[in-house]
């Protein structure tokens, strides 16, 4: 019985606790409304995947009504594991967020910070699991206005002008997908996933599906800040509260990647995104220049939550790449990194937050000394930056391991070569860091040792040993990272 | 705008209609133009009317801040709650129909308590809009408005 | 007829176009905002014009047999109206906060302000 | 009896016990990381001994740690080329643990922990690749070893240090990650495996431009074996401590990238194969090439240290190029070579620290006549210098001659010719350092010069006697590549 | 569509037009405003004509009233009301972007069923099944309330969700932060 409701719990059990913190408002018990729902969800999450091996995908009618006329679950595979991610990611974060929040936020202002928190995941598991084009515009927006607000928690005024500016980007990003859905609908007159992509192979040469498949893939682009469509990621996660930053690397634009590659390979018809339109070339172009050119950006960076936000949209960038190369090894290792990046990324922004604690600051300068003053806080960062570099025994190495076998099989050797580069490009801004923080001494100075809270530390190092155990043995990620990508390009394993 | 006496005098022959109207959509939704949403633009906007001419601390007495923050919620919580019944009664997330032994029956009885509840959301929240919008103050500003 | 029948898009298009210009030229803040809802509206319209349906008449389903206007599209936005105004309500807080702290909401102000630190 | 196969394991894992070790006991008692980590060396190379007479015996079998990904593994698994350089490094190891405990407190350097544990993670790693059964392993600690040994080059923590670091780093992740990992991934995709197979896995189906290319990748990606343009990480990283000059230049760092080589010619292409590709010949003239141009650069080089990292490229390239010249004779030339050379030049960086520790000198024109007051130093030194030039009674004839031998094969006259030259150079920028040493009339001050302390003389004299030793008994070494050349 | 229909289908749309082309030349704030209260009762009187009942309700109260009002308080509160000054920026990078939407959409809508086609596709597959079939499934005779309260229910209640998202943006930003004298 419970088993059949898996998926409407995933998105019920926040649904149901949101409102309740909005009512109690205090910001102890609000923090256990939430913990509590990302425990719970957690478990709902690994329990969809077990389901899901076991019994294969499932679907599920909302209300009642069955697909192309009510809305619909669907969950294979692929929206496992996002879904996955994003449960472990909010619950590991919203452990770390108490000691954070309170030196950021004011004591009133929590019990909201935590009910939009709530939003923002239930927004986000919303958009992953939903079968239902225009229900992913609605979810989209849910998470994106709590989005919205999380970030203008942020302590420095700044934080107020970055999330206007992504709520304008948003907005018209939804609105762009609207419009590209509003084309289809025209054309087709459904809005299921699995109906349209059943009705779209007889119009494939109709310029309205063209023109919706751009405004489409220009919306999510937007909203997973692809590059030319980043300019509101750096500020949004560089003013965010240190906790919501967490969060968001690892969370927010994952989504968007999953629903984008939902569409382009499987809503839309076969060899439709790689074949008929070839607009693959252009994907794998903006990714790569975007892997490369965004972590040259990154090195300049004085700020380091500023510095790690560059180096998103690279690692994007990255995913990109995979997609681009529409073929199902290039589809798995966009997974993988999803899964990877959310790994590295959030650890290194958890460690940020701790940095952030001790120093009251977080620009470069702040890491002086850091490798002695709080061993473990900075060997987070460092960990976390050998893996964006793709070093063995990390994450990030068997996501470049992917990606450039992936480009190999094709014989883009070219393109192996550059996203190799990329990782050099990466190792810079990485090693400016680990030589402040490690080997740039004052003898003169006593280094006093004093490390950031357990509390902190502890949600930290659970995803750096996470990061080094997948690093060492991919076969559950890298297992499940293909088999999303064989049932989204249609493969039966 | 305290001292003007025509304001005062139709704003409280009006306000009552407004009310009215508003539940009138609410129910009649099912019939005609209208519904939980549009029925709670129009009870909010009633009290809007009333803080625009009698002021927002009145507009506070007579709905409290944390009153409406709670009735926001509740209206999610019916919500949701319809949705998780159907669920407890053996059917899927949503599914009205078996609320009531008759499908018919239930699905009216659904849409009667979501509608309801979208409407208790909608209009406490525009109350909120409106006064948290006029509850704000800039640091630098000197008028009392 | 057959001209005709398209120019309610060909106007749409007008709208959708007057709306970015709007929000990406504005350097008010307010302006912008009133360029998104523009933009937004003019995809209402879109959404509505797709689902109309000639001679048809509201889906409100009468005794006799009638012809109907689509109701699909109507329902999806009425979502999007919401979904528009709740974006509007937060983008306009935002912009009373930004008034505060910056004591402009001039758009390149702001971000010379932000330049300056 | 434990079996052959976990003894790998623990040859992995003894050096880590000392970096446990360091951590814990070392932090009460500071004096005892030296002897911690020479316990330890021996302990592995006991461990490594018993894996070579385990050899006798059969093949051994190979030991998978992790499978990171279906069709890749970590595994590890001895064979003869990998026993001789486990075997080299961990004696090496335990004489310049020796070494560094007179040389370290001798020069008053600071941090001492965090140098003993990344010293010993580098012997770690370098025991990873020695005993690497698949190039995926081999990677892997290929990486490890650069990033554990860029804190011991950056240890003095002053600018140039930070900048030598950043050279160090960036040529060797840069190389390795830009071409040895690209060629490596292109392997898997052509051939399924990465697994080091006698007579190689790469075959004849694949297209020629495809393993030219492969191997150009290889051999440049392998930064660490320092062919020329790649070589500027070796010279700028002389910045760092005697000690892990010794141990990046003579044991870990230079020789891993020189063992990866060999690997990848006989395991991944395979001799044969090998000899059918043109570019092999074109690589053998890059290392002839750097082999002269080293020897001429390090003949003007008045730096002791930065004239021996000259003569270090150019004697790696003598490998390099034993291997690329595709046959048995250059197989064994450079697997002995790798080993004499390990010992020849452990010796004169010894000498060099030994100078700098007592007599604090480091331009060889400020040497002359010190012999006479460190007369064990200088002999020790001079024999070093005589097993670097391939001249009896030192190891180093041997291998030399096979490389000859295994150039002349080839009957390509050029570059059996830059072998002579090569070896006539090295003997004309080393020699004239001892020459000077004991003939030249000491200058001001350097009489009251004093010898050096008693734990850098031990290890030079093993070191130096280890020289002679092999010049004697090389038989081992012979059986160890005969090994592999017969059974390809 | 008969000829009234279309006249004042086009008529609405032409003061559409002329509408949004004076907000985006408009320098003044207030007027702005207050043109888009207009923009947003022509919206909703066109929605009427196109058979929109419950959309042209739903627009004319918020987009009218609420919208409108949020703006006018936001000029008061920002000081703008009086203000008239407003400047544009990157004008002709605006024009570029709005024409390419143009360009694109125009390419979009020249494949599209033609205005008001009863056998356009998008007539033809789900929503005859919600004209027929909800009568004897709910038993409302408001098709749109229908499908939006039940059918769509989940859409619905992601848009609660939203305004109620907005509801909790706003007094977190607005309200306990401002640094306002107590009086």
């Amino acid at each position: 019985m419970l088993s059949l409701h898996l998926s409407a719990l995933q998105v019920v059990i926040p649904l149901l606790a949101a409102p309740l913190c909005a009512i109690i408002r205090r910001p102890g018990i609000t923090w256990l409304i939430a913990l509590a729902v990302g425990i719970a969800s957690c478990i709902n999450s690994i329990a969809i995947l077990l389901h899901i091996n076991r019994f294969g995908e499932i679907v599920y009618s909302l209300g009642g009504w069955a697909a192309p006329f009510g809305i619909e679950y669907r969950i294979d595979s692929a929206n496992a594991l996002i879904l996955l991610i994003i449960s472990f990611i909010y619950l590991l974060g919203i452990i770390y967020a108490p000691v954070s929040i309170k030196s950021e936020v004011p004591e009133k202002s929590q019990g909201w910070l935590y009910t939009a928190w709530i939003l923002c995941f239930t927004g986000l598991s919303g958009i992953t699991i939903s079968g239902d084009v225009f229900n992913v515009f609605v979810f989209l927006e849910v998470s994106s206005l709590s989005t919205y607000i999380l970030i203008s928690f942020g302590q420095d005024k700044r934080c107020l002008s970055a999330a206007f500016r992504y709520l304008v980007m948003g907005t018209i990003a939804a609105t762009f997908y609207l419009i590209g859905v509003g084309f289809l609908y025209s054309l087709t007159g459904t809005l299921n996933m699995a109906d349209l992509a059943q009705r779209l192979p007889d119009l494939i040469s109709q310029n309205t599906v063209a023109v919706a498949f751009g405004f489409v893939i220009v919306g999510l682009a937007i909203k997973m800040a692809l590059f030319p469509f980043h300019a509101w990621l750096p500020n949004a996660y560089a003013y965010a509260p240190n906790a919501v930053t967490a969060f968001l690397a690892g969370t927010a634009t994952k989504a968007a990647v999953y629903v984008f590659i939902r569409l382009i390979f499987e809503v839309f018809p076969e060899d439709y995104f790689s074949g008929f339109t070839s607009s693959h070339h252009i994907i794998l172009a903006v990714g790569i220049i975007s892997a490369v050119i965004t972590s040259a950006v990154a090195i300049f960076q004085n700020e380091l939550k500023r510095l790690f936000a560059w180096s998103s949209i690279g690692q994007i960038g990255y995913i990109a790449v995979g997609v681009g190369l529409a073929s199902t090894a290039g589809v798995a290792a966009s997974f993988l990194h999803l899964f990877n990046h959310a790994i590295m990324k959030t650890a290194i922004f958890m460690a940020i937050g701790g940095l952030f604690i001790v120093t009251g600051s977080t620009t470069t300068a702040a890491l002086k000394n850091a490798g002695r003053r709080m061993p473990w806080t900075m060997a987070a960062i460092l960990i976390g930056g050998l893996s964006l570099i793709g070093v063995p025994f990390t994450t990030g190495f068997i996501s470049k391991w992917y990606l450039v076998s992936a480009s190999l099989e094709q014989n883009f050797w070219w393109l192996a070569g550059l996203i190799l580069l990329g990782s050099l490009v990466t190792a810079a801004y990485v090693w400016k860091i680990v030589e402040i923080a490690y080997f740039r001494k004052d003898p003169n100075e006593q280094v006093v040792r004093q490390e950031a809270p357990l509390s902190l530390l502890i949600p930290t190092w659970i995803l750096v040993v996470a990061n080094i155990y997948f690093g060492i043995d991919a076969r559950f990620s890298g297992s499940i990272a293909t088999q999303a990508a064989n049932t989204i390009l249609g493969i039966s394993p | 705008m305290k001292q003007h006496l025509i304001l005062h005098v139709i704003a409280k022959i009006m306000i009552p209609f407004i009310m009215v109207f508003a539940l009138y959509v609410q129910f009649h939704g099912d019939y005609g133009p209208g519904g939980g949403f549009q029925a709670g633009v129009i009870f909010g906007a009633g009290f809007i009317l009333y803080g625009i001419v009698f002021g927002k601390e009145a507009t506070m007495k007579i709905v409290p801040p944390p009153l409406v923050y709670t009735t926001a919620a509740l209206g999610v919580l019916l919500y949701t709650g319809v949705g998780v019944a159907g669920m407890f009664l053996g059917g899927e997330f949503l599914n009205y129909s078996v609320l009531s032994a008759d499908p018919v029956a239930g699905q009216h009885l659904g849409i009667l308590l979501i509608e309801f509840g979208v409407g208790m959301t909608v209009a406490s929240v525009m109350v909120i809009l409106f006064l948290s919008f006029a509850d704000y103050r800039q640091p630098d500003s000197q008028d009392t408005d | 007829m057959e001209s005709l029948g398209i120019v309610n898009y060909w106007i749409v298009i007008a709208l959708m176009m007057i709306g970015l210009y709007i929000v990406i030229s504005a350097n008010n803040l307010i302006k912008k905002i009133i360029g998104l809802n523009i933009f937004q509206s003019s995809v209402f319209i879109l959404y509505i014009s797709i689902g109309k349906v000639g001679g048809g008449t509201a889906p409100i389903l009468l005794k006799e047999p009638t012809v109907y206007s689509n109701p699909l599209p109507h329902v999806l936005i009425l979502t999007a109206i919401v979904v528009g105004v709740a974006t509007t309500a937060l983008g306009l807080a935002l912009i009373v906060r930004i008034r505060s702290a910056f004591g402009t909401i001039d758009d390149q102000d702001v971000q010379q302000d932000i330049e300056r630190n | 009896m434990m079996s052959a196969s976990t003894i790998q394991l623990y040859c992995l894992v003894a050096p880590l016990v000392a970096v446990v070790l360091i951590a814990t006991v070392g932090r009460v008692f500071p004096i005892l990381y030296e002897a911690i980590n020479a316990s330890v060396a021996v302990l592995t190379f006991l461990l490594t001994l018993s894996l070579y007479s385990a050899l006798g015996e059969g093949t051994i079998e190979p030991l998978v740690l992790f499978e990171p990904f279906v069709g890749v593994s970590i595994a590890i698994q001895a064979e003869p080329l990998g026993i001789l350089f486990a075997l080299m490094a961990s004696f090496l190891w335990i004489v310049t643990s020796i070494y560094s405990f007179g040389y370290m407190r001798g020069h008053g350097e600071t941090n001492l922990a965090r140098f003993n544990i990344f010293f010993a993670i580098a012997i770690s790693s370098a025991m990873g690749i020695a005993l690497a059964a698949n190039g995926f392993t081999l990677f892997l600690f290929y990486e490890v070893l650069t990033l554990s040994t860029f804190p011991l080059v950056t240890h003095a923590g002053t600018d140039k240090a930070r900048r030598a670091g950043r050279v160090y780093l960036f040529l060797l992740l840069g190389t390795s990650v830009g071409m040895l990992l690209l060629a490596l991934i292109w392997t898997w995709i052509l051939t399924g495996t990465l697994d080091f197979r006698a007579g190689g896995i790469l075959d004849g189906d694949i297209s020629k431009t495809t393993l030219n290319i492969l191997l150009v990748l290889y051999v440049f990606g392998i930064g660490k074996a320092a062919l020329m343009p790649f070589h500027r990480w070796l010279p700028t990283a002389m910045v760092a401590p005697t000690p892990v000059s010794a141990l990046l230049h003579a044991v870990a760092v230079v020789k891993a990238g020189v063992f990866s080589i060999l690997k990848v010619s006989i395991y991944i292409f395979g001799i044969d194969l090998l000899q059918e590709l043109e570019v092999h010949r074109y690589l053998a003239y890059v290392a002839a090439f750097t082999i002269v141009a080293t020897a001429i650069i390090a003949l003007r080089k008045d730096n002791l240290k930065a004239r021996l990292a000259y003569s270090t490229v150019g004697q790696l390239s003598y490998i390099v190029l034993g291997a690329l010249v595709a046959n048995a004779a250059g197989i064994v030339g450079g697997g002995l070579h790798m080993l004499m050379h390990g010992f020849g030049k452990i010796t004169l960086f010894f000498g060099a620290g030994a100078i700098l520790v007592a007599a604090h000198k480091t331009e060889i024109s400020q040497m002359r006549g010190i012999g006479r007051s460190m007369p064990v130093t200088m002999i020790t030194f001079l024999i070093g210098c005589i097993a670097i030039v391939g001249a009896p009674p030192t190891g180093g004839m041997w291998s030399k001659w096979n490389l000859l031998l295994g150039a002349a094969n080839t009957t390509d006259w050029l570059l059996l010719a830059a072998l002579i030259i090569g070896s006539l150079l090295s003997a004309a920028y080393l020699l004239p350092i001892a020459v000077r040493a004991f003939y030249h009339p000491p200058d001001d001050g350097n009489e009251t010069i004093k010898e050096a302390p008693v734990s850098i003389l031990i290890a030079m004299i093993i070191s130096a006697a280890g020289c002679i030793i092999l010049f004697i008994a090389p038989d081992f070494a012979f059986e160890l590549m005969s090994m592999i050349t017969s059974s390809k | 569509m008969n000829a009234i229909e279309l006249v004042v289908n086009f008529t609405l749309l032409g003061f559409l037009l002329v509408t949004a082309l004076h907000i985006s030349q408009t320098n003044r704030l207030f007027r702005a405003v207050m043109l888009f209260g207009i923009y947003s009762l022509l919206t909703a009187s066109l929605f009427v004509s196109l058979d929109a009942v419950d959309v042209a309700f739903t627009e004319a109260a918020v987009g009218t009233c609420i919208a409108t009002i949020l703006m006018l308080s936001a000029l008061s509160l920002t000081g703008s009301r009086k203000e008239v000054r407003y400047r544009r920026k990157n004008a002709a990078f605006a024009v570029c972007v709005s024409i390419a939407l143009g360009v694109a959409l125009a390419i979009g809508i020249m494949d599209m069923p033609q205005f008001a086609d009863p056998n356009a596709p998008a007539n033809l597959h789900v929503a005859p099944y919600y004209l027929q079939d909800s009568y004897s499934e709910i038993g409302i005779p408001n098709v749109v309330t229908s499908v939006l309260a039940s059918y769509r229910g989940y859409d619905t209640l992601g848009e609660v969700v939203v305004i109620f998202t907005a509801g909790i943006g706003v007094i977190a930003l607005l309200t306990g932060r401002s640094s306002k004298p107590k009086d």
